[in-house]
């Protein structure tokens, strides 16, 4: 099916940031029909290379060809005007605004100046019947639930009538049934005619959908397979440089006494309408308890009931025996709770601050951080970074480098560092592997099984139903903030738990 | 307390309220495009100035007006070029405009009418009606004017974007300086019609008396919204107005009465409102990721 | 520069002043003061340095004027500096100046000063410090009394008082107005017939005219036919809506009805002018005038207390060409008024409660 | 010359570009105002380095922009907007002056209580603004607001009413009694001569410069070297991280609300215990404004306050040097102040876009 001309010719970009080439002379094709797929570790490259052909970056060097015909895009208008449309790996989206305010933004109809809606909304109804994307036009964005913001970022593009599709980290938020939709979706696109860019940490996604496949290290394309040839090790040696293990070592251990014990949780979301309805399951010592199911039916209000949340509206939560919802978060951590965050720029780091106080911070407080009279003692405080830098391999020029330099992997590195340093009796993972690399993703599965045979509880919140499969003893399956179902990691499959997290089969 | 009686409280009462509610609207379009402007005072100065200068220099209280206006957008070019382009601290340039209006109002006074405090007498006056100018009752229109440009047109809803997320704008192709611009100029034609409500007559240092800060409280208070903003700054026009009307009937101290509006707006919105959120990106330079 | 100092002949007298916040250009106490100075040059062939007016009549004696801000030392600095530079008198203007005129005093035994509408304790005769103070209440009683002849024919008529920031200072003005305007106006004696309001509580109510406007209609909407203010540069609200209702306004400080009426570079000021009946004249540029003709005199300033009262004009009402007509049939009623205040017939009283006092012993 | 030292250079010379760009202006307004520049360079120098007396009143200038930027600046650290700075030292210096004027004490306790009960007062006044922020999310650049206008006229009438101390005939002015001799706060200019620095008697170096140096001293240590400070800064970066870190984000940023409006309260002993004796409701008006554009200035450091206050009370006594030898308009000053800071911000901008070009071309 490709024509001879291919739909987008990229050579030789370059990209140089203070103290980094991002993209060195990358060159690379898309053809019309086909999805392209974009891998690589985190800080490779992938997101400036397409920022510069959305025309948000501009490059040092290079050209861009769209259809053979050379081009010059200077901003995203550009860009749109070329048949080019991106999805970000932050969604790009007015909370506030409606559904429909958010498609048509930047592209709307009026007359005089005066919105207009009926003819955009008619078209908008259109697309979402060819491409099969629903969403309530009326709808608050910031209400969607990611599965459909997402969807509202393809109407959007495909509103401006985009031929070539980029999609940078599409899947990491979403649910592997959502990420089944999406791929419909790709495919549906492809069989049009269209070009689709897919950048992805999963390489089991990648190898489902990708027609062919681009690897990229430190700026540089290392290679382009075609899916006939590509397998999961050969990519992940070609991204990192070396061989990687994707099996991690994960023997189920004698459970000790009950650490996190949650009974009849309830809670209402931000929409008041229940989040969480009379909730219930224990993690014990030395296991690690995966919470499956589909992002949005109470994972975020679970997560925060044990972390953060003072007064629940029902239930109790208790650690060790020990009724904690009335304590606030620093006593929480003193009792041994430790916490990797969803978000992490959000919740996770002080961006602006040096690494060694992002690796204090929540023991800050402390001996031996601080004396007696609460002056702090940066010399430990610097020493305790030291040492954690080299026990996690956290890259980084050193411990007074601020966090927002580093890249997301070893961002995600140094809060994985600060939590298990904390020696937890609790572990909460919450999506801790999200938009991380294959190399980084193996090492905190490795973290996270190392707490598990020091003897702590960990419960691992994730969207990603293989790393569920892989990492935990004991699986509990919410849906509409309930644990409907319990399994033995041994006694199930796949294809079950993600039948229960449908909410079928209760 | 006949029905003549209650229109003219009620006139009053708007007003008193016009120059604080224009400057509010300003503040709406500014804030909402997401520039914090703080220097709404300071524009009000030189506005303030402005129409008498211009009135008494084009022989028209029209031109007067319009010279104003212009005014006040070159003040409010200068905090936009300070914060949208060089992205400096929105708080740190409204400070300086504010200090700054100060002085050219005052300087310009010297050279112009020969003294620093107070202008001469402006001759030319708008239409009024029942003893308050009609640009006082044009605040209403003005107000759902502003309401409907701001959630009714294209330029509404870029400029509401580029306040709430202004990323997002820009990788639809909307250019965010324009709109930021945009936001800020208008607060600073806002400023210009309120200088014309405030006090065309006669421009005295000091005048303003804080009313530009008011308007802020007002359109906090107002929750960023036009109307909002503006039934905000009725409650403080009329607190005002009814301070001055029953005064001296009232058997408590004039100071309490003084504090009344003020206690009233705390008052409303520890009780009833609440919590005010205002446009995500408002305050924060937009950072175009490079460069 | 020491070149053009050598040149021109040194001034043989230096006399320096300070002005009220709010400075030159308030249509009413510091441009009283400035009048003072223009007085001065033009009788003693002296300048006024550094004057945007170019005041000039010669160069026998230096006269200039310097602004503070609010707060802080800038008073006291701005007093010294003068003091330094060898000026022979020097005012401040308000009582503001209170305490840092009497500390400069100290430093600067040779120079003279004089405070106005201050007060400093224990001055003696031969203190180097005079704080000049004014009766206002028996100017505000004339004007008063003016407007209750006025308006006695009319039992409904109203008058009223716009006062500008709420201080003891302006009470005064406002107590004698009221016992003026009760004494010959039994109507006015009555609850609710004299009205009164202030502006507001700090600084900017001497400069806001837009609230004093506001006042002011209200005012004559109830059926005030008379309005007189003290508020400063927030005045001209009020004669804007003395004009826009037809109704008469009152000035205060210095003569403002012949300054809008002289106004040539002001076409509108003499609409106005024609509605402001009078003024109660604070004579400051009275006050700055005596005092530096007795310097330049050549006679020893007095220190201690001095006060300008109807007895030696330092206050009064202003008649000039433009509102003799209208005042014309009132003159002589007045100048028996005056004479009984001077002979302490009739006692003004200074603040609230003795002009409720008056009122009461009228009946 | 190191690489990172040339960027400091850079940096450092930015707010010296803007102040050169500034006084540029100030020459041109001059010319225009038909003085000669010659003159007014003339004047400004006499008042403000020509002697010891200037030099020191700019010293003493900055004592009260100093605590007005300082308090600003603690509150900008916990991410709290204080724009009621100027309602915190109004009722602050009231609260001090009714101890300066009731408390019987010797003056080693006197002069430490009246500083104590400033603070308290100051932090009072912005205790109700706090706890709404705090507990209901309400802004608090209204509340602030509010309680500034709710602060003038409360010690209106307290000065005028219930604590009116207009003693004798002739004192019209609003004030409150005059504060015992114990409280009030000595001129330490002896001090400094004995030191060998020659200050006139007449300048106000008095306690409160000692005040505003403990409390630039405490305000550095607690921010920079307490663990609560970290607390403080880490709320003001990220209250959602703190929050995740298990800091006590209310409690955080009500303290440092109150501890902001207690730094404010300061700001007015100066002029109520050294320069006048007695309170009134004229008490250092404007300083809360000018706090802001000092802290900013100054980057909400206490170091750069030290510099920003010190560089507004420099103009400020430039300003009366055009005044009393020239006659260049006392306005200038606000026009010239307001368009430094609009070119010292731009110039700190443009350097930092310079020297990332730099560092850009460095890197390839
Ligand atoms: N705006 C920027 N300014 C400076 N450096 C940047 C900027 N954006 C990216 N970089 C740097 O460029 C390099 C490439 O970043 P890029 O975002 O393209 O990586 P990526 O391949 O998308 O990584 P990830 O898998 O984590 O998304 C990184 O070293 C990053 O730190
Ligand atoms: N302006 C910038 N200056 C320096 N580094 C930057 C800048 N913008 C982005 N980076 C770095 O570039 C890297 C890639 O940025 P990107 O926006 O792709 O996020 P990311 O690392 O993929 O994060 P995640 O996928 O976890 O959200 C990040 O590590 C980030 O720290
Ligand atoms: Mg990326
Ligand atoms: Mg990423």
């Amino acid at each position: 099916m490709p024509t001879a001309l291919p739909l987008l010719r990229m050579e030789g970009i370059t990209k140089i940031f203070p103290g980094v080439v991002a993209n060195d002379h990358i060159s690379l094709e898309l053809m019309a029909g086909e999805i392209l797929a974009l891998v690589g570790e985190n800080g490779a490259g992938k997101s400036t290379l397409m920022k510069i052909l959305y025309g948000l970056y501009r490059p040092d060097s290079g050209e861009i060809l769209v259809r053979g015909e050379k081009v010059r895009i200077v901003g995203p208008k550009d860009a749109i005007a070329r048949g080019i449309g991106m999805v970000h790996q932050h969604f790009m989206l007015v909370p506030p605004f409606s559904v429909l305010e958010n498609i048509v933004l930047g592209s709307e109809t009026s007359t005089l100046g005066v919105l207009s809606s009926a003819k955009p909304s008619a078209e908008i109804a259109m697309l979402m019947e060819n491409n099969n994307l629903r969403v309530e036009l009326q709808a608050k964005v910031e209400e969607l639930p990611v599965g459909l913001q997402q969807r509202v970022e393809i109407l959007k593009i495909l509103y401006r009538g985009a031929e070539i599709l980029i999609f940078d980290e599409p899947t990491a938020v979403l649910t592997p049934q959502e990420s089944d939709e999406l791929f419909k979706t790709f495919r549906r696109m492809r069989d049009q005619g269209k070009g689709i860019i897919f950048i992805s940490h999963k390489l089991d996604e990648v190898l489902d959908i990708a027609d062919r496949i681009t690897v990229i290290r430190r700026g540089k394309v290392i290679r382009t397979l075609l899916r006939a040839e590509a397998t999961k090790p050969l990519i992940a040696e070609l991204m990192v440089g070396k061989p990687v293990l994707l099996h991690v070592d994960n023997p189920r251990l004698e459970a000790g006494e009950t650490v996190l014990k949650v009974e009849g949780l309830s809670e209402l979301g931000p929409s008041g309408a229940p989040a969480l309805r009379e909730l219930g399951f224990e993690v014990r010592a030395a296991e690690i308890y995966g919470i499956a199911g589909v992002e949005g039916n109470g994972q975020s209000e679970l997560v925060k009931a044990i972390a953060y949340r003072m007064k629940t509206s029902g239930g109790t939560v208790r650690l060790m025996g020990r009724e904690i919802s009335l304590l606030d978060v620093r006593e929480r951590r003193e009792l041994g709770i430790a916490h990797i965050p969803e978000d992490r720029h959000k919740y996770g780091l002080l961006l602006p601050y040096s690494l060694a106080d992002n690796f204090t911070l929540g023991s800050h407080h402390k001996a031996p951080y601080v004396n007696g009279f609460g002056v702090q003692n940066r010399k430990r405080i610097a020493q305790a970074a030291r040492a954690l830098i080299a026990a996690f391999d956290v890259r980084t020029p050193s411990e007074l480098t601020p966090a927002h330099a580093l890249s997301g992997g070893n961002q995600q590195k140094v809060i994985i560092a600060r939590e298990m340093a904390t020696k937890p009796k609790l572990l909460l993972a919450n999506q801790p592997t999200r938009g991380v690399d294959v190399g980084a993703t193996e090492f905190i599965y490795k973290q996270l099984v190392e707490a598990k045979k020091g003897g702590a509880a960990v419960l691992l919140v994730s969207a990603d139903l293989d790393e569920i499969m892989s990492l935990s003893d004991r699986i509990g399956v919410i849906f509409k903030g309930k644990i409907i179902k319990e399994f033995e990691r041994e006694a199930t499959t796949k294809e079950e738990v993600g039948f229960y997290m449908m909410g079928e089969g209760k | 307390m006949d029905l003549n009686t209650v229109l003219e409280f009620l006139l009053k009462g708007l007003d008193t309220s016009a120059p604080i509610a224009f400057a509010a609207l300003g503040g709406v379009f500014s804030e909402k495009s997401g520039v914090f402007n703080i220097a709404l005072e300071g524009i009000m100065i030189v506005t303030a100035f402005a129409i008498i200068w211009g009135s008494i220099m084009f022989g028209s209280i029209w031109l007067g007006l319009a010279f104003a206006i212009i005014l006040g957008v070159a003040m409010a070019a200068i905090h936009a070029l300070v914060t949208v382009t060089y992205k400096v601290d929105q708080i740190v340039s409204g400070t300086a405009l504010n200090i700054l209006a100060f002085g050219v109002a005052r300087f310009l006074s010297q050279n112009v009418f020969g003294q620093e405090t107070q202008s001469a007498m402006n001759p030319y006056a708008f239409p009024s009606w029942h003893g308050i100018s009609v640009f006082s009752l044009l605040l209403i229109p003005i107000t759902a004017l502003a309401w409907f440009v701001l959630y009714k047109t294209v330029f509404g809803l870029r400029l509401r974007s580029v306040g709430e997320n202004p990323e997002s704008a820009d990788t639809l192709g909307i250019n965010v300086v324009l709109m930021r611009y945009s936001g800020v100029l208008i607060s600073g034609l806002m400023c210009g019609l309120a200088a014309a409500v405030l006090y065309p007559s006669r421009w005295v240092s000091g005048m303003t008396g804080g009313r530009g800060f008011i308007a802020l409280a007002a359109m906090i208070f107002g929750r960023w919204d036009p109307i909002g903003a503006v039934a905000a700054s009725m409650l403080f026009g009329f607190a005002d107005t009814a301070r001055i009307n029953f005064e001296s009937k009232i058997p408590i101290p004039s100071q309490f009465v003084q504090m009344f509006p003020y206690v009233l707006a705390i008052v409303v919105l520890a009780g009833v409102v609440g919590k005010a959120k205002g446009p995500a990106a408002g305050g924060k330079p937009y950072e175009k990721g490079e460069d | 520069q020491k070149k053009e100092a050598a040149k021109a002949p040194a001034a043989k007298f230096k006399i320096g002043i300070v002005f009220d916040v709010g400075g030159k250009g308030d249509k009413s106490f510091n441009d009283s003061a400035y009048n003072g100075l223009v007085s001065l040059a033009k009788d003693f062939k002296g300048y006024i340095k550094d004057d945007p007016a170019n005041v000039n009549f010669g160069t026998d004696v230096e006269l200039k004027y310097l602004e503070p801000k609010q707060g802080g030392q800038d008073r006291e600095q701005l007093l010294r500096v003068l003091s330094e530079e060898g000026y022979n008198l020097i005012f401040g203007v308000g009582f503001m100046f209170t305490d840092s005129i009497a500390k400069v005093a100290k430093d600067f035994p040779k120079t003279h000063y004089a405070l106005i509408d201050g007060y400093v304790p224990d001055l003696k005769d031969d203190s180097n410090l005079t704080c000049l103070a004014f009766a206002e209440q028996e100017g505000s009683f004339l004007v008063g009394a003016l407007s209750g002849l006025m308006v006695a024919d009319k039992p409904k008529a109203k008058v009223g008082f716009i006062g500008g920031m709420d201080l003891p200072l302006i009470h005064k003005f406002q107590a004698g107005f009221i016992a003026g305007a009760a004494y010959t106006d039994k109507n006015l004696r009555a609850k609710g017939m004299i009205l009164g309001q202030y502006i507001g509580k700090d600084g900017s109510a001497f400069n806001d005219p837009k609230t004093a406007a506001s006042i002011a209609t209200t005012m004559y909407k109830n059926g005030s036919e008379i309005v007189y203010h003290a508020a400063g540069g927030s005045g001209t609200g009020l004669f804007e809506t003395a004009k826009a209702a037809g109704k008469l306004a009152i000035g205060v400080d210095s003569d403002q009805g012949l300054g809008y009426m002289t106004n040539d570079k002001d076409p509108a000021a003499k609409e106005i002018g024609k509605f402001i009946l009078t003024s109660m004249l604070k004579r400051v540029d009275q006050a700055v005038y005596l005092t530096s003709k007795d310097l330049i005199g050549g006679a020893t300033l007095k220190g201690g207390y001095r006060t300008f009262s109807l007895a030696d004009n330092g206050v009064g009402y202003a008649l000039n060409d433009f509102n003799k007509d209208k005042l014309g049939a009132y003159t002589a009623k007045l100048d028996e008024l005056k004479a009984k205040i001077v002979s302490g017939e009739i006692k003004v009283p200074a603040d609230d409660a003795g002009a409720a006092d008056f009122v009461k012993g009228l009946k | 010359m190191t690489r990172v030292n040339k960027y400091t250079l850079y940096e450092t010379v930015a707010p010296l570009i803007g102040f050169l760009a500034s006084m540029i202006i100030l020459v041109v307004i001059v010319i225009i105002v038909g003085e000669s520049p010659a003159k007014a360079a003339d004047a400004v120098w006499k008042m403000t380095f020509s002697k010891t007396a200037r030099v020191a009143t700019i010293l003493s200038t900055a004592i009260p922009l100093f605590l007005a930027g300082i308090a600003v600046a603690f509150g900008f650290r916990a991410g709290v907007f204080n724009i009621g700075v100027e309602g915190q030292y109004f009722f602050g210096g009231f609260v001090g002056a009714m101890a300066g004027i009731y408390l019987p004490l010797p003056a080693w306790l006197h002069v430490p209580s009246v500083v104590f009960f400033a603070m308290i007062g100051g932090a009072l006044w912005a205790l109700i603004p706090a706890i709404l922020k705090v507990a209901r999310g309400i802004h608090e650049v209204i509340t602030t607001i509010m309680f500034n206008s709710i602060a003038l006229a409360l010690v209106n009438w307290l000065v005028n009413g219930p604590f009116s101390g207009l003693a004798g005939k002739g004192s019209l002015e609003a004030q409150t009694a005059h504060i015992r001799p114990t409280a009030a706060f000595l001129k330490l200019n002896a001090g400094f001569r004995a030191l060998g620095w020659d200050v006139p008697d007449s300048v106000y170096l008095d306690y409160s410069l000692i005040v505003a140096m403990i409390a630039g001293f405490v305000v550095w240590f607690v921010l920079f070297r307490l663990r609560v400070g970290f607390d403080v800064r880490a709320v003001g970066t990220s209250p959602d991280v703190s929050l995740y870190a298990g800091i006590r984000v209310k409690r955080i940023q009500l303290g440092a609300f109150l501890a902001s409006g207690a730094l404010a309260g300061l700001v007015g002993l100066q002029e109520v215990f050294a320069i006048r004796g007695f309170y009134t409701y004229e008490i250092a008006s404007g300083l809360g404004l000018d706090g802001i554009a000092i802290a900013l200035i100054g980057r909400n450091s206490p170091v750069g306050v030290v510099f920003s206050s010190l560089l507004f009370a420099f103009l400020k006594q430039a300003g009366y040097g055009l005044q009393v030898y020239t006659k260049v308009p006392n306005s200038v000053i606000y026009v010239i102040t307001g368009l430094m800071i609009l070119i010292i911000v731009v110039t700190n901008e443009l350097v930092s876009r310079y020297i990332r070009a730099l560092r850009k071309k460095e890197a390839v």
